[in-house]
């Protein structure tokens, strides 16, 4: 369910580790925020959250992220320049653990050190903001089989092996079927695109025809392909549950295609709320190790509302 | 270039038709139950289609002894143009978006020509791979980097082309439209390379460009239409893509590139030019699409399928190589 | 000891398609000047190959100073004693001169190349050549043909080899050239080593050769001392047949002017040339390597751009920007480099027959099978084309078929004024003959012939007027029936010298 | 080949070094308070590193006028050999640790040249291509398609050479290891480009591989270093890895080849092979550094610098080839 979590934190003055900005006025605050990539929709989401942080707050937020989620050394790099470049605190939403924590390493104990929507368990961080990529994902799951009952079938279509978030969200969707009794028949990658998902999906189709109840996707491209593999192959009756909470999967939930979910993180709010708790820490507050932020299951009746709020937020 | 040729080009056929059939065959009997079912088939030919489309471009760029890194990006620039009309503009009509489509995508591929030639540059390696990153960029910026689903905007005929089947009973899946659409084009394609004069100016200018030239072949200009027509063909692509992925992705479309590439070299293309028949490249393309979704069927994972696609390419051309040397072997053993 | 240095025995060797060589034997003795000599195709290079180690060979054996030897490889063929200069040019033109003189060797000093060093051999091995101008720390493309070949015969000579072969080394070179070369090859002669030397001009073999070996069709002919032969008899057993006239000469009927150049100018290398050429007749043009025939020509043709000039086609002035232009109004073209401009060379002796006139052999914008068929059995025929078919690879044919190929080429445009650029370089005597009938036919049929020829004997056989060129001028205009119409007067006009 | 060699060498160095000249005043002018820092400076040496150790192999592929597709891959692989030794086997000795990863790149690249030479491909690009897509998937399968982080498990001497600085002050954040490392590899390459038999033989090899097999070059063994030599390379660029990521993840690695090869034609190779400088194809490695770090510092949005980078790779081409023309006609008037 998508409680709201915590978003003001107490204001306890006790002064947490830091000397970056000690009495630094809002107006000069830089902050720094590397995401996973910008081109992507979700990501932009966060990236407007985080500006918009900065508008209200008053402070300089810069938010910059590789061109793809693989580009690791790219992200290491941006990290580097971005804490050469000399910021009051940096959020990170990290591509890889180990290259993450350390190219981050050389911050810690100097400025706030955040990572937002991927925890990654860096040694030292002032805070996490988002959920975990594993609960998000259950969730999800245990809606989908809410809907299909007990003893349904399910297939995975996770995105790459390799990659951090695919594997969390694939455990998550796998925790979710054992707890609802719901048989896993098959888990393969979608290769993170559309047209990749569409062909596993015309495959695991193939591979177990009339079988299938739910498919439970990477993200809500990869939705999107399982999406039409279904269609084209004739198949009208089926649970897709996507992730991300993209605009365009919302529009086809609501039109009561075979999308029926995606697990949404609410982007813009952990953007801003990660913005915020690093003025804070910036400021010499204290802030919370692990920010929530919600997690909504959209579905076919909270997704007009969802749309509302996220053209709200855009502006 | 006919006759003997024309055994030739069969056996050269046949090599790679041979590579296919034994994987077809292998698949056949690993999964008796999944594979040879007449739906799986149909997928096959889905799952090719958009591979082959953008190859056949591909295969002329390699003819004239260049290649074409931005196709991929050059498809995935098209189906945006189409998504961002359709979403900011309303634009319903499938003439239109299709023409709207396949411009910018044949513009691009002009573009590719003008740097190869006005330029003189060495090759078109450097040119297209800057375009690759210029398109996707592009693709990015019209559509804010956000994915536009097509499902309810009212293209359905539109969408038909890249998703829709013809003959469609109860029992059988329906042969998919693109793919028929691969066949015609490539009906085309084989009728343009072998028949036409320009289809033969191709394989000139590939060969020795400077002696097309002195011959009153205007090799600039074939080779502007040859990136053209590379730049028209992804955009064909494209267009498929609206009906097949029902989404436009600034993103997707990374390894459109390669895979077309693996298909033209597999079906007997060369990096140095001249060489290359259109049946070969479907065949090619073809057999990148059962190695996939044969891999699929199996349940294997990713490391296991980029290692078995990397293995099955590499084992593709040496078939061929040998295929080459004893066919040299025989015609010098017969020499009297 | 052996009486020879190197001897070949009972050799055959296969291509697909062919058999280049026939139970081939030939031997070279110590410090002798060998010749070797056939028609196109026969085997000539194949045979060179088969002894530098390229090739190797089905069946025979080679003996090096009566041992016999195998070569695997170019290497254990150097190591033997044996260099080569190929028919074809084998520079690296992105390496210098000195790169280039000691390819596939190296002289060292502590591990590293010495440089120096090898500027210092280069250099001399050039200044013995006669070529001290050539600067051994330039890259090599940015040298001329004819010095690209002095490079690849400096590579050869200073190896100090035992035998040195050397496959129509004069093919691309100036009279001056070919001197200068003669003598070096006479000093080396003089200093016990041994040389085989192809060439297809008989004059050169006469002057120069102790022996000559005529081979057909892979086959082993004859060889006899060269004194016991007359040019006759060298024919004769070459071809199979005696050939009564060289230089066949037929009479066109002189028509009216139907290319004339006026002041063309290009910076740099051309300056003011002005020239006429007549419908039925042939203009010879003469000059020294690098005088600029050439160049006038793909100015003419629209290979190159011209800075200024103008040029008039039967009496009517025209724009040509490319050579499209060109064969629109007619003009064909034969480049003197076949294999960088003539040919697509990975593609079959079919395509490259109708490479410059796939419009008339199309019915629209399909091309016409069953008319290329019967255009390219007709040429294969009238051209004497030694090919297995039409299918095969022109990269395959010997360098004289090759060259018929290109003439093909042009035959089937019907163009009016064809312009041959050296197009007996490397062909043999019959094939030479055959190219001279198709410029006769050309002209008795009226049309206009222009001849770009650095062998005077041709030019005074088969011109009826004459244009001398040097240092992109033209210095002369002589016609067929007048009193400068000789090679002393030609030869001066070439060298700058004023003619009354 | 010294004196006017060198100095056209200095020409086509000055061409690309003024692009980059020009490059770093924009962005000096751009972002005073940013860009110029020291300690920016330094990061983008730390950020060049890897693509110039992976280039400086890559050049040589292309000086023989050939390519080599994989290096991305088997630098990805060498890292992800050393994590799993680090950490399923507890291995944590510095000198085994390196050896094994070069080791293992090494032999790919020998792989690689024995495919090339043994089944004389026409061109690596395939071969090289299949190659990339073993590689990846052995490097997924190995590290069982997870990440690895090396961050205290003992390394940290192996992390110093892709991590460490030297002379760092309170001040001054110390000139990158990697980087100096990237100095003295291009140092000896340059030697052995110029002076050395081996080097010079593969330019032969790539200018005119007729000519060099008729020379006695044994061009197929020279080839098959060249591989083995850019997988080394490849390998080495792994190493750096290790400490500059603290981590092997079979993913990282998928614009390595491209960016490598983008480096060495920015700095004057050609596909065409016979020509490139190692010199050239650092200060392409740097162009390209530059472009996305100021990209970066100014906050550029990805699909702007896709844009960006693809037109700086034409503009770069495109200036060595005017420059290479303006040049010809110098020496054609020059010639008068
Ligand atoms: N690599 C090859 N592959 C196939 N056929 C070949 C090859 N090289 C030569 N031939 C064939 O072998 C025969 C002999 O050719 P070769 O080059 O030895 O002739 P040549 O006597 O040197 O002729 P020319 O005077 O024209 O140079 C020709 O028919 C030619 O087509
Ligand atoms: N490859 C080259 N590089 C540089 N200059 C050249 C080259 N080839 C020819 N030249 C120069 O161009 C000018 C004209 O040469 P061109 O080849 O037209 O002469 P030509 O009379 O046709 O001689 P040839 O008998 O060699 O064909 C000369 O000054 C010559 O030195
Ligand atoms: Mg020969
Ligand atoms: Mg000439």
């Amino acid at each position: 369910g998508g409680d709201t979590a915590n978003e003001d934190t107490s204001t306890d003055d006790t002064a947490t580790e830091e000397n970056g900005g000690d009495t630094a006025t809002a107006s000069d605050v830089e902050i720094a925020v590397v995401l996973k990539t910008l081109a992507s929709e979700y990501w932009g989401y966060v990236k407007a959250g985080c500006d918009a942080a900065a508008a209200d707050l008053g402070v300089t937020v810069n938010v910059v992220g590789p061109g793809a989620e693989s580009e690791i050394e790219q992200q290491v790099s941006m990290i580097e320049q971005q804490i050469g470049a000399g910021c009051d605190a940096i959020i990170v939403a990290p591509n890889d653990a180990g290259a993450a924590s350390g190219a981050l390493a050389s911050a810690i104990g100097s400025i706030p050190v955040l990572s937002v929507d991927t925890n990654v368990g860096i040694e030292g961080q002032t805070s996490f903001v988002g959920t975990s990529n594993v609960d998000a994902a259950k969730e999800g799951g245990l809606w989908a089989a809410e809907q299909a009952g007990e003893g349904a079938n399910a297939v995975i279509i996770y995105g790459q092996e390799g990659d951090n978030t695919s594997n969390m969200r694939r455990e998550g969707y796998q925790a979710a079927c054992d707890e609802a009794g719901v048989t896993v028949l098959d888990a393969l990658s979608g290769q993170n695109t559309t047209d990749g998902a569409t062909k596993t999906m015309e495959d695991l189709l193939n591979a177990y025809p009339d079988q299938i109840d739910i498919v439970l996707c990477h993200n809500d491209d990869t939705a999107i392909g399982a999406m039409n593999a279904c269609k084209s192959a004739g198949v009208d009756d089926m649970i897709i549950v996507g992730f991300d909470g993209n605009a365009s999967a919302v529009d086809l939930i609501l039109a009561g295609e075979m999308v029926k979910a995606t697990v949404a993180q609410q982007p813009y709010e952990m953007g801003y709320q990660a913005v915020e708790a690093a003025l804070k820490a910036i400021k010499g507050e204290t802030v919370e190790e692990v920010i929530n932020a919600p997690v909504t299951v959209v579905t076919a009746e909270n997704g007009q509302e969802y749309l509302d709020s996220l053209a709200a937020m855009q502006g | 270039m006919k006759k003997k040729n024309s055994g030739k080009e069969l056996l050269q056929k046949l090599g790679t038709l041979m590579a296919l059939a034994l994987l077809v065959l292998i698949f056949c009997v690993m999964m008796p139950d999944k594979f040879p079912r007449i739906s799986n088939i149909m997928n096959i030919f889905k799952q090719a289609s958009i591979n082959c489309l953008i190859a056949s471009g591909m295969l002329c760029a390699l003819i004239t002894a260049g290649i074409d890194l931005s196709v991929g990006s050059n498809c995935v620039l098209c189906t945006c143009t189409i998504g961002v009309l359709v979403q900011n503009f309303g634009i319903t009509s499938m003439p239109l978006l299709i023409i709207a489509g396949l411009a910018v995508s044949t513009f691009a591929g002009f573009v590719n020509g003008i740097l190869l030639t006005r330029l003189d540059l060495p090759h078109p390696f450097v040119s297209t791979l800057g375009m690759k990153n210029v398109l996707w960029g592009l693709a990015l910026v019209i559509t804010g980097s956000k994915s536009i689903a097509f499902t309810n905007t009212g293209v359905d005929n539109l969408m038909w082309i890249g998703g829709g089947s013809l003959f469609k009973t109860e029992t059988f899946p329906g042969i998919p439209f693109s793919f028929i659409l691969v066949l015609i084009v490539f009906g085309i394609f084989h009728v343009f390379l072998t028949r036409s004069a320009l289809g033969r100016q191709i394989y000139c200018v590939g060969g020795n460009p400077e002696a097309a030239r002195l011959s009153g072949i205007p090799s600039k200009n074939v080779l502007t239409f040859v990136y053209s027509l590379s730049g028209f063909m992804a955009g064909m692509a494209g267009v498929v893509s609206v009906g097949r992925l029902a989404s436009a992705n600034g993103n997707a479309g990374s390894t459109y590139d390669t895979d077309a590439i693996a298909a033209c070299i597999i079906g007997g293309a060369s990096f140095t030019g001249g060489k290359g028949t259109i049946w070969g490249t479907l065949i090619g393309a073809l057999l990148m699409a059962v190695i996939r979704n044969g891999l699929n069927l199996m349940g294997a994972s990713n490391d296991i399928q980029y290692i078995v696609i990397g293995a099955v390419i590499i084992l593709a051309v040496t078939i061929d190589v040998f295929r080459n040397k004893a066919e040299a072997r025989a015609r010098k053993m017969a020499a009297q | 000891m052996s009486e020879y240095v190197v001897e070949l025995k009972n050799i055959t060797k296969r291509f697909p398609g062919v058999v280049a060589l026939k139970n081939m034997s030939i031997g070279i003795r110590p410090g002798e000047i060998h010749g070797l000599i056939g028609e196109n195709g026969a085997g000539k290079s194949t045979l060179i190959k088969v002894l530098t180690g390229v090739h190797t060979p089905e069946e025979g054996e080679i003996y090096v100073d009566g041992q016999k030897v195998v070569f695997h490889n170019p290497v254990q063929s150097r190591e033997a004693g044996i260099a080569c200069v190929y028919q074809e040019l084998n520079i690296v033109k992105q390496l210098s001169v000195t790169d280039n003189v000691f390819m596939g060797r190296a002289v060292k000093k502590n591990g590293l190349l010495d440089y120096p060093r090898m500027y210092e051999e280069a250099k001399q091995a050039l200044t013995t050549l006669g070529h001290p101008e050539i600067d051994v720390k330039m890259e090599c493309g940015k040298l001329g043909t004819g010095q690209q070949q002095m490079v690849e015969i400096a590579k050869a000579v200073s190896l100090d080899a035992k035998l040195i072969i050397m496959d129509e080394p004069t093919s691309s070179l100036g009279k001056e050239e070919i001197n200068q070369l003669m003598e070096t090859v006479r000093g080396l002669k003089a200093k016990g080593v041994a040389i085989l030397f192809v060439s297809h001009k008989l004059e050169e073999l006469f002057e120069l050769c102790d022996r000559v070996t005529v081979m057909r069709d892979g086959e082993h002919i004859v060889t006899q001392d060269i004194g016991d032969m007359t040019e006759d008899s060298l024919i004769n057993a070459m071809v199979g047949r005696t050939l009564d006239n060289l230089y066949p000469k037929e009479f066109g009927v002189k028509g009216d002017v139907w290319l004339e150049a006026r002041n063309l100018n290009e910076a740099g290398v051309l300056h003011d040339v002005s020239f006429k050429a007549y419908g039925g007749q042939i203009t010879g043009f003469a000059g020294l390597v690098g005088a600029g025939r050439t160049e006038t020509m793909r100015a003419i043709f629209g290979a190159d751009r011209l800075d200024s000039g103008e040029i008039y086609v039967k009496g009517e002035k025209v724009h040509i920007r490319t050579p499209k232009d060109a064969i629109k109004k007619k003009i064909a073209f034969l480049t003197e480099d076949r294999k960088g401009q003539g040919l697509v060379l990975s593609l079959d002796v079919r395509t490259n027959l109708i490479l410059a006139n796939m419009k008339g052999f199309s019915n629209g914008p399909f091309l016409n099978k069953g008319k290329i068929e019967k255009s390219g059995q007709d040429n294969v025929e009238s051209l004497r084309i030694k090919t297995p078919s039409l299918d095969e690879v022109t990269a395959q044919l010997s360098g004289g078929n090759q060259q018929k190929v290109v003439i093909g080429k042009w035959v089937n445009t019907d163009a009016d004024i064809f312009i041959f650029d050296e197009p007996t370089r490397g062909i043999d005597v019959g094939a030479k003959i055959e190219v001279y009938h198709v410029m006769n036919d050309l002209v008795k049929a009226g049309k206009c012939v222009i001849m770009v020829s650095s062998e005077l004997p041709e030019i005074l056989a088969m011109s009826d007027h004459v244009v001398v060129m040097r240092g992109g001028r033209v210095m002369a205009n002589i016609d067929r029936d007048t009193p400068h119409f000789n090679s002393e007067d030609i030869m001066k006009a070439a060298w700058g010298g004023e003619l009354d």
